[in-house]
């Protein structure tokens, strides 16, 4: 059968022209000047997007692409080839990564102007979409080790953008590293498919994942044993964990919107987070073989949805309730894939995508309008100044919350129905429970959010109030855009893509996912009974949403005393969601301190006290000094002694041959 | 008779004498050249008795070549001992200390 | 078209005596400081075209020494003036005479007094570190690293910062007391291996074990010092603290890696079954420079001690890679040190940047310095990344490799196989991000609050300049290895081979042949 | 008495006494010259004396010819190592007078100077050739009288007396003892030719062992105290330090080479029955030395008694060769001596240019940022110290791996690792003297007191210290051959 493959260059230069773009705003920004700067990276970025649907459009016609370019290190067996594979999964990723990167570029046209880093910005926005375009192009586990890396660093340097707010640096530095402890457990991951597979690219590996399984290998600590394939697969999750902020690896994310909004919106919202889930689908041949791998999945997924939403419940900063809710949402989607429903995973995240872009960009919309103030309970009203955005953001709302027909509602109503079928034992209920209450709350927490920013009681400051204003196009027309997507993307999704559809295994995306036919959840809705279009009237999560909507709307539609009773009921719960479960402080406690603690003692007792002191100084200067010493002592200056020592010398001599002769 | 081991253990008690003399003699710079010419006296008696018993004239050659050194010696160490009595005023053993450690 | 074999053309010989010939023609014939710098800068340029041929012509097909030279030297004790390089020795010579530029261009400014000893003490340096590479006498190679101590002692102690004696003092010492025990090894492989000093005629002979044992015992204390390993480390931060930017340049550049190709040259082919005796015990060093030193480095609060504690660190990597015996560990070994010293220099250059705008190194007295130097902010954090390993910086290759060489060498030692092993020094992946970048936020980022700080001008071309090679080579490794890979195939599989095949066989064979010979008598 | 009959045909050899009898006479008639120049030419006296040596040589070179000639019965031998270490021993009196000629010309009677010298060179030469015991102790004393006098010659410093004096008390001592013990041996042996002790002892029973072992360790005390070995070396610091430096200098290798030429002569064909006993002892010896001299130099302050605990450190050193007992090992020590004569002459002409007005220029502080003013004399002393302390390219290294190499051939692997790291604990106050030169900030004024000789002394001495320590091929060649009628 021959199939159709896409053209080379096109596919090259998707994340060719970014990277070209980046490396132009990079090196020559100071020549470039703001607007060419822009026009060089939004143009790069916009015909990788036109490229991106493209191809996209012809992957849905059933075209597909695997090779390889080059060799990126051989050494014995250990061979690193560096190639593309493209599939409908990464298709589909690419058109969700070009698109909103691309209304992300241009929004910040608007938002960023003004600022001295301007075309800096640009380059790390324009190198981090082909990072992430390599994430997902790449043919092995190097190239989306590469991609992996590449997009942590460019989160790096964009939430220390800012760099003269310590804040900022403090975040920066935070997301870095608990991402690198993310990648402790994707490199060894890596190591062990190689020394596993004796191979690095997806496919070798794939084919051999079920051979490999019979045979059992087994891997030995102490006396302790763990089957092969779920250490790899655990090992790779905790990478996934580390890159999409779950729990107990999520500190970074909430932080992470010490950067420009845009960044949050693109980077920490729609594509770089969910890299972990795009690994975990990518990989679902390998998890599929790990009861254990998916079980942990599911746990840590519904975890992080659970928990992340009972934080945003409470939280003032506006970014940080949306972050709070992608952590959640993140977590859904680890769900889906831990119950073996990776399309309906894949599928949350490009709505996902779609309307957490959006809530972002209104939410930096809104916040470029009261002068960078991100604090909630200083705004209120703004719906009569900044109507655009208000819609806008209502429709994110809507779709984050679960309600049909706006996004959200479809991909998440799947994710919940599948955790419900699923039978995993006790993860599976306590993941069935997190995902229901946690709809409840997200609708609460998006709605408090939206009440307070766009009605209740006026509450911005009057030297703000004058500077209030609806966004210039450059902000609005891609807050347009992806309204369109967050309304349309969930209908489109199981129209077009059959997400839904239990006939088809996988839907659109067919074999570039894998399901064992005992795992797959689909079928299983399906064999639950059948769905209408109105079923979702009957189902829990709906009415939940609404629930949650209509208390956040009783508490803050208007200006209430409910709220302060709430917190008065219970001020330590709300204490102790408000500082975030206090995540941070145990970290601070049982990691960041006796790490110190540690390093000091390696450093003060080890090597100072201990090696250099003890040792180098006490033990073999300190000798040879006192040696010198005593043998200048020796040297009394009389004769007398001299001739002594010279008899006690031929004495002893005598008497040593006298003995041993 | 007098045999070779009773010359043998004079020369040693006068080498030893000499010796001992020579460290246990804290005051007199010329006790420790009398106690030099002693132990030189021990080893000229040695020669002489071996030189005896072995029927061998080298020895007693040796002993007057050890003559004739032994007075260089002290008219050198003489010599140096003025010299240095006039520097330091005293030719106690125990004052030859200004060079040490 | 091999040179060497073509014409005769001694270019080893050139590499090493061009830079001592250069300085010689300086100390008699140039006057003023700037005609010293020009001549010196010429010098090294010369030394350095004069070693690319090395790279351009060298065949990767075989593993025998190539551009050999033969001298008898000291006949009276069978010392031989020989000279070649293999895959492994090569690309250090090439590292040694790059880095050399790159130093005189360093101190450019910054080295104001004595300029003209300071020109001829790094040139007599290059010598000696060239030497080293390529001899291949045991005489030779221990005459070039001896005497590599006297330009180092005079180039820290003189234009070293505040505490400079004692550190000289102490780097002197510590290697002094490492390599006479090197000596005594040698000394008596000579004696064991019938009277040669040739490096090739000790690889082959049979040593029996208890010869290896101690000969390994000796060697190791010796290169340990140089690597340097826990727990004979505590010089290296001293020196690197208190040398001139351009000392601690190639100290971390060249003079570490001296340790490991010691380990490499000597300890793996000539005593391969010392060599696993002891890997459990090596094994464990490294792992504690990877993250016991790590953790220490992160609470340095002097920049160049961080990074000397880093570079520590970073060695670990080369230790551990060297004694797994797999190609792809040894390979990583390699290139990690060639990585290593493009990056730590690099680093090392970064803070004599700022050293020599505000002269201090301590990390407080820094903060928002990329506000007044955002071009050399970016270059730093260029470098940073690197130190993180990110993949892109050839650290990344040299880590990778060694993490994959470890995790498929699979002996078991006490009890756990080295999958363990490969996985506590994956730690480094999280360490070194720790250290690195939380130093790089003291110092770079931030507001402007310090005046000190205000005063400081960005990056001038000179200084940009001798950062763009170190950039351009970071990159092209961590891109495209295979070049530096190919030089290194055949040569190390060869060095894996020697390293895996026990002599003792041999050893009893060659013991119990006179009793054999007696018995058929 | 009339049928007198000699045991030898009459002696035809004398010819090969020809350098002695030239040292002998050209001293003595310079004694009286010296008479007849006045007191603005005495640096001619010593012109006469440095070619009085260069005619000794000449002589010398003449007569070696790689045959080992005997002459006076047997007493005397002259072969290419004798004739070797009459090289050293000319080489080091020369330069030691070279450097005299500004440090001595101060005071009063310099002409006697030169001749005792002369006449201390003549002990030496003496000793070399000797193969007698008589001889030996003959070229001893009048080495050691004339070396009494010239430490003393300052005569109105007190220090110089007192270390004449000391080194006068215990040179006796040493006497004594090593007189004592040669009458054992000649009691056991009846004779006190070398070759005829050692054949008498290799056949002695072993009745006569513990007088043997009495003659052997008294014998070493006395020649152990003439090459400073521990514990026989604790006149060494003192007579060093209160000696005028040039005479340090010449005290500090060319009785050094006698004694270790004698050494090896009466090792090699006296007492290789006890070849045992004598290495057991002079191991301990060697142990010793080797500690106490490089501990006790890192304590001293004055440059030249540091330099004298330097030289019982590397007599420790040199004394391995002796241990090793092969011919590598007298070739190493050969070797050995030759490249410690350049150094040590380079250091000392350098230590007498530092005495300046007001100065003695012995202290280690005397040289503090020596580098910033005279930076050619700081790179020379740079040189010569790290020789010493036996880093390579220059030749310090290469004496030491002489001697180690053949104690490592002997078997002697931990001897010479102990001596390896006493080696680098040695570097230390080596390299502490570069530190002192380049490190530190000038403290005094530098108003060096310079002539041509001795500007052309330390460049040659630096150079001959480079080129050895880059080409010793020719060198180790050359003593190899040396040892070949020896062994």
């Amino acid at each position: 059968m021959q199939e159709m493959t896409l053209n080379t260059t096109e596919l090259l230069a998707i994340p060719g022209l970014p990277l070209l773009a980046a490396l132009l705003a990079g090196l020559f920004g100071w020549a470039l000047k703001d607007k060419l700067s822009h026009l060089i990276t939004s143009g790069a970025v916009i015909i990788s997007a036109l490229l991106s649907i493209h191809v996209f459009m012809q992957v849905l016609d059933g075209a597909s692409f695997y090779g390889d370019y080059w060799t990126w290190i051989i050494s014995g067996d250990f061979v690193v080839p560096v190639g593309m594979m493209i599939d409908p999964l990464t298709a589909l990723m690419m058109l969700v990564v070009t698109i909103v990167s691309a209304c992300v570029h241009i929004y910040t046209i608007g938002y960023m102007h003004g600022d001295p880093g301007y075309s800096r910005f640009f380059s790390y926005i324009s190198a981090f979409t082909f990072s992430m375009l390599v994430l997902v192009m790449g043919n092995s586990f190097f190239t989306l080790f590469f991609g992996w890396e590449a997009v942590g660093l460019f989160s790096y340097l964009l939430i220390g953008f800012w760099y003269k707010r310590e804040s900022a640096n403090y975040a920066a530095l935070k997301a870095f590293i608990v991402n690198r402890i993310g990648d402790f457990g994707f490199l060894i991951g890596v190591l062990a498919i190689w020394f596993y597979f004796g191979s690095v690219d997806y496919k070798t590996v794939f084919d051999m994942v079920p051979g490999f399984v019979e045979k059992g290998i087994t891997l030995d600590f102490m006396n302790w044993q763990i089957s092969a394939i779920t250490f790899i697969c655990l090992a790779l999750f905790v990478g996934a964990m580390g890159k999409s902020g779950q729990v107990p690896l999520h500190v970074w994310l909430p932080d992470s919107m010490e950067g420009p909004t845009p960044i949050s919106a693109l980077i920490h919202a729609a594509t770089m987070v969910t890299a972990g889930v795009f690994m975990v689908a990518r990989l679902s041949p390998m998890f599929e073989y790990s009861e254990v791998a998916l079980a942990a999945v599911v746990l840590v997924g519904a975890t992080t949805a659970w928990l992340c939403a009972t934080i945003g419940l409470v939280q003032n900063d506006i970014k940080r309730v949306i972050a709070y809710s992608t952590c959640s949402q993140l977590g859904y989607m680890f769900v889906a894939c831990g119950v073996s429903a990776y399309s309906v995973g894949i599928f949350h995240l490009m709505t996902h995508a779609f309307f957490k872009a959006l809530l972002f960009l209104a939410a930096g919309s809104v916040i470029h309008a009261v002068m960078a103030n991100q604090d909630i309970r200083k705004m209120g009203q703004l719906r009569k100044y900044m109507p655009i955005t208000y819609i806008t953001m209502f429709i994110a709302a809507l779709a984050l919350s679960g309600v049909p027909p706006f996004a959200g509602f479809w991909s998440k109503d799947l994710i919940i129905e599948a955790t419900v079928v699923r039978e995993m034992g006790w993860v599976g209920d306590f993941a069935s429970f997190a995902v229901l209450t946690a709809v409840f709350m997200t609708a609460f927490y998006t709605f408090r959010m939206f009440f307070l920013t766009f009605h209740n009681s006026d509450r911005v400051p009057a030297e703000v109030k004058s500077h209030v204003h609806e966004s210039p196009k450059v902000i609005t027309i891609p807050l347009m855009i992806l309204a369109v997507g967050a309304l349309a993307a969930g209908a489109w999704g199981v129209m077009v893509l059959d997400i839904a559809n239990p006939e088809v295994v996988n839907g659109y995306f067919g074999n570039s996912l894998f399901v064992l036919d005992a795992h797959n959840p689909l079928k299983m809705i399906a064999e639950e009974g059948e769905h209408g279009m109105f079923h979702f009237l009957l189902s829990m999560p709906f009415w939940l949403a609404i629930g949650g909507i209509s208390l956040a709307y009783a508490m803050y539609y208007r200006e209430t005393a409910l709220p302060a009773k709430m917190v008065a009921i219970s001020p330590a719960v709300h204490k102790f969601l408000l500082n975030k479960w206090y995540w941070d402080e145990l970290y601070e406690k049982i990691f960041i301190q006796p790490a110190q603690r540690l390093g000091n003692f390696f450093w003060k007792s080890g090597d100072l006290a201990m090696i250099d002191k003890g040792v180098i100084h006490g033990g073999i200067v300190d000798s040879i000094m006192s040696g010198a010493a005593r043998m200048r002592a020796m040297q009394t200056g009389m004769v007398f002694h001299y001739a002594f020592a010279m008899v006690i010398g031929v004495f002893g001599f005598l008497t040593y041959l006298m003995l041993n002769g | 008779m007098v045999g070779l081991s009773e010359y043998l253990i004079v020369g040693a008690a006068l080498f030893s004498l000499g010796v001992i003399g020579l460290f246990l003699n804290r005051k007199n710079v010329i006790t420790i050249l009398m106690c030099i010419e002693l132990m030189l006296l021990a080893v000229n008696i040695n020669l002489v008795a071996f030189s005896h018993f072995l029927n061998d004239l080298s020895g007693q050659i040796f002993v007057f070549f050890v003559l004739t050194v032994a007075a260089c010696e002290v008219a050198v160490g003489l010599a140096i001992l003025v010299s240095f009595y006039r520097m330091r005023g005293s030719i106690e053993v125990e004052d030859i200390n200004t060079l040490q450690g | 078209m091999d040179l060497n074999n073509v014409m005769g053309f001694p270019i080893l010989s050139l590499s090493i005596f061009l830079p001592t010939l250069g300085a010689l023609v300086i100390w008699l014939f140039v006057r003023g400081d700037n005609a010293v710098r020009w001549a010196a800068l010429g010098v090294s340029i010369a030394t350095f075209l004069v070693t690319l041929p090395l790279a351009l012509q060298f065949d990767t097909g075989t593993a025998h020494m190539q551009f050999e030279e033969l001298h008898p030297w000291i006949s009276v004790f069978n010392i031989n003036y020989q000279l070649g390089v293999d895959g492994i020795s090569m690309p250090f010579i090439l590292l040694t005479s790059l880095l050399t530029v790159v130093c005189i261009v360093s101190a450019w400014t910054c080295i104001q007094t004595r300029v003209k000893e300071y020109m001829i003490a790094f040139l007599v340096l290059e010598t000696t570190l060239i030497g080293v590479f390529c001899a291949l006498d045991a005489i030779l190679f221990y005459f070039f690293w001896e005497a590599m101590l006297i330009p180092m002692y005079l180039i820290i102690g003189i234009w070293g910062g505040k505490n400079r004696v004692y550190a000289t003092i102490k780097f002197f010492l510590y290697t002094l007391a490492g390599s006479v025990l090197m000596l005594i090894a040698i000394l008596a492989m000579y004696f064991e291996a019938g009277h040669t000093f040739s490096l090739l005629a000790f690889m082959d002979y049979p040593f029996d074990f208890t010869w290896q044992f101690w000969i390994f015992i000796a060697f190791f204390i010796a290169f340990a010092v140089k690597v340097p390993m826990w727990p004979v480390h505590t010089w290296l931060p001293d020196a690197h603290t208190e040398a001139p930017t351009a000392g601690s340049v190639i100290l971390a550049g060249i003079l570490l890696k001296m340790g490991a190709y010691g380990f490499l040259r000597f300890s793996l082919p000539m005593l391969p079954d010392a060599s696993q005796y002891f890997v459990p015990f090596i094994v464990a060093l490294s792992l504690v420079a990877i993250i016991y030193i790590s953790l220490v480095a992160m609470m340095q609060t002097d920049m160049k001690r961080l990074i000397a504690y880093s570079s520590i660190a970073h060695m670990g990597f080369v230790t551990l890679g060297t004694f797994m015996f797999t190609q792809v560990a040894v390979e990583g070994a390699v290139i990690g040190m060639i990585s290593h010293g493009f990056v730590a220099a690099a680093l090392f250059l970064c803070v004599g940047v700022m050293y020599d705008r505000l002269h201090t190194r301590e990390i407080g007295d820094y903060g928002g310095v990329v506000n007044v130097m955002p071009v050399f902010a970016a270059v730093m954090m260029f470098f940073c990344m690197a130190n993180v390993a990110l993949p892109g910086a050839s650290a990344f290759i040299g880590e990778i490799m060694v993490l994959i060489g470890t995790f498929e060498a699979n002996p078991v030692y006490l009890g756990m196989s080295t999958k363990w092993v490969a996985i506590a020094a994956a730690t480094s992946v999280i360490l070194s991000a720790c250290y690195t970048l939380w130093m790089y936020k003291r110092v770079i980022m931030g507001d402007l609050i310090k005046d000190s700080v205000k005063t400081m001008q960005d990056m001038n071309m000179r200084e940009f300049g001798y950062f763009v090679p170190l950039i351009m080579l970071t990159l092209w490794i961590g891109f495209y290895p295979l070049p530096v890979l190919d030089y290194l195939h055949v040569s190390v599989s060869h060095l894996v081979d020697q390293a895996t095949t026990s002599k003792l066989a041999a050893a009893a064979l060659a013991q119990a042949a006179p009793v054999l010979d007696a018995v058929h008598h | 008495m009339a049928n007198v009959t000699f045991p030898f045909p009459f002696p035809d050899h004398l010819i090969v006494l020809l350098p002695e009898m030239i040292v002998a006479v050209l001293a003595m008639a310079l004694l009286l010259v010296d008479l007849f120049i006045s007191r603005e030419n005495k640096v001619w006296t010593a012109y006469l004396a440095i070619i009085s040596i260069v005619i000794a040589a000449f002589a010398t070179l003449q007569l070696s010819s790689g045959e080992t000639v005997h002459a006076f019965y047997g007493f005397f031998v002259f072969d290419p190592f004798s004739a070797y270490c009459k090289l050293l021993i000319y080489v080091a009196t020369a330069v030691a007078m070279v450097i005299s000629i500004d440090y001595m010309k101060d005071e009063e009677n310099i002409g006697e100077y030169y001749v005792l010298m002369l006449f201390a060179m003549l002990g030496m030469m003496l000793m070399v050739s000797a193969t007698n015991f008589i001889i030996m102790y003959l070229g001893m004393e009048l080495m050691a009288l004339s070396v009494y006098v010239l430490v003393a010659y300052q005569r109105e410093v007190l220090r110089a007396n007192e270390a004449a004096l000391k080194y006068f008390i215990l040179g006796s001592l040493s006497s004594a003892m090593l007189l004592y013990g040669i009458t054992f041996l000649y009691g056991v042996t009846g004779s006190f030719d070398f070759v005829e002790v050692g054949n008498a002892l290799a056949a002695s029973d072993s009745n006569a062992r513990s007088a043997v072992l009495l003659g052997l360790v008294f014998l070493l005390a006395g020649l152990g105290f003439k090459i400073s070995l521990a514990p026989f070396h604790m006149w060494t610091p003192d007579a060093y330090e209160g000696a005028p430096t040039p005479i340090t200098a010449f005290m500090s290798v060319a009785p050094k080479v006698a004694g270790f030429a004698i050494i090896i002569r009466v090792m090699v064909d006296a007492l290789p029955a006890v070849q045992v006993e004598y290495t057991a002892i002079l191991t301990g010896m060697a142990i010793l030395t080797m500690a106490v001299g490089n501990l006790a130099a890192i304590a001293q302050r004055n440059i030249k008694r540091m330099l004298a605990y330097s030289t019982v450190g590397h007599v420790g050193f040199v004394i391995l060769g002796v241990i090793a007992g092969n011919a590598d090992g007298y070739a190493g020590i050969l070797v050995y001596l030759s490249i410690y004569l350049v150094m040590t002459m380079g250091v000392f002409a350098i230590i007498i240019m530092m005495r300046r007005e007001g100065i003695q220029g012995e202290l280690l502080d005397d040289f503090a940022g020596l580098s910033k003013v005279r930076p050619g004399y700081a790179l020379a002393m740079a040189i010569f110290m790290f020789s010493l302390g036996g880093i390579p390219f220059l030749a310090g290294f290469w004496a030491k791996y002489a001697v180690f190499i053949a104690a490592v051939e002997a078997g002697h692997l931990y001897l010479v690792l102990y001596a390896l790291l006493f080696s680098a604990v040695g570097a230390f106050y080596y390299i502490r003297v570069v530190k002192y030169i380049y490190f530190d900030p000038e403290r005094v004024a530098f108003n060096l007191v310079e002539s041509r000789a001795m500007q052309t002394t330390v460049v040659v001495m630096a150079l001959a210290v480079v080129a050895l320590g880059i080409y010793p091929d020719p060198l180790m060649d050359l003593c190899k051959q040396a040892l070949a009628g020896l062994v």
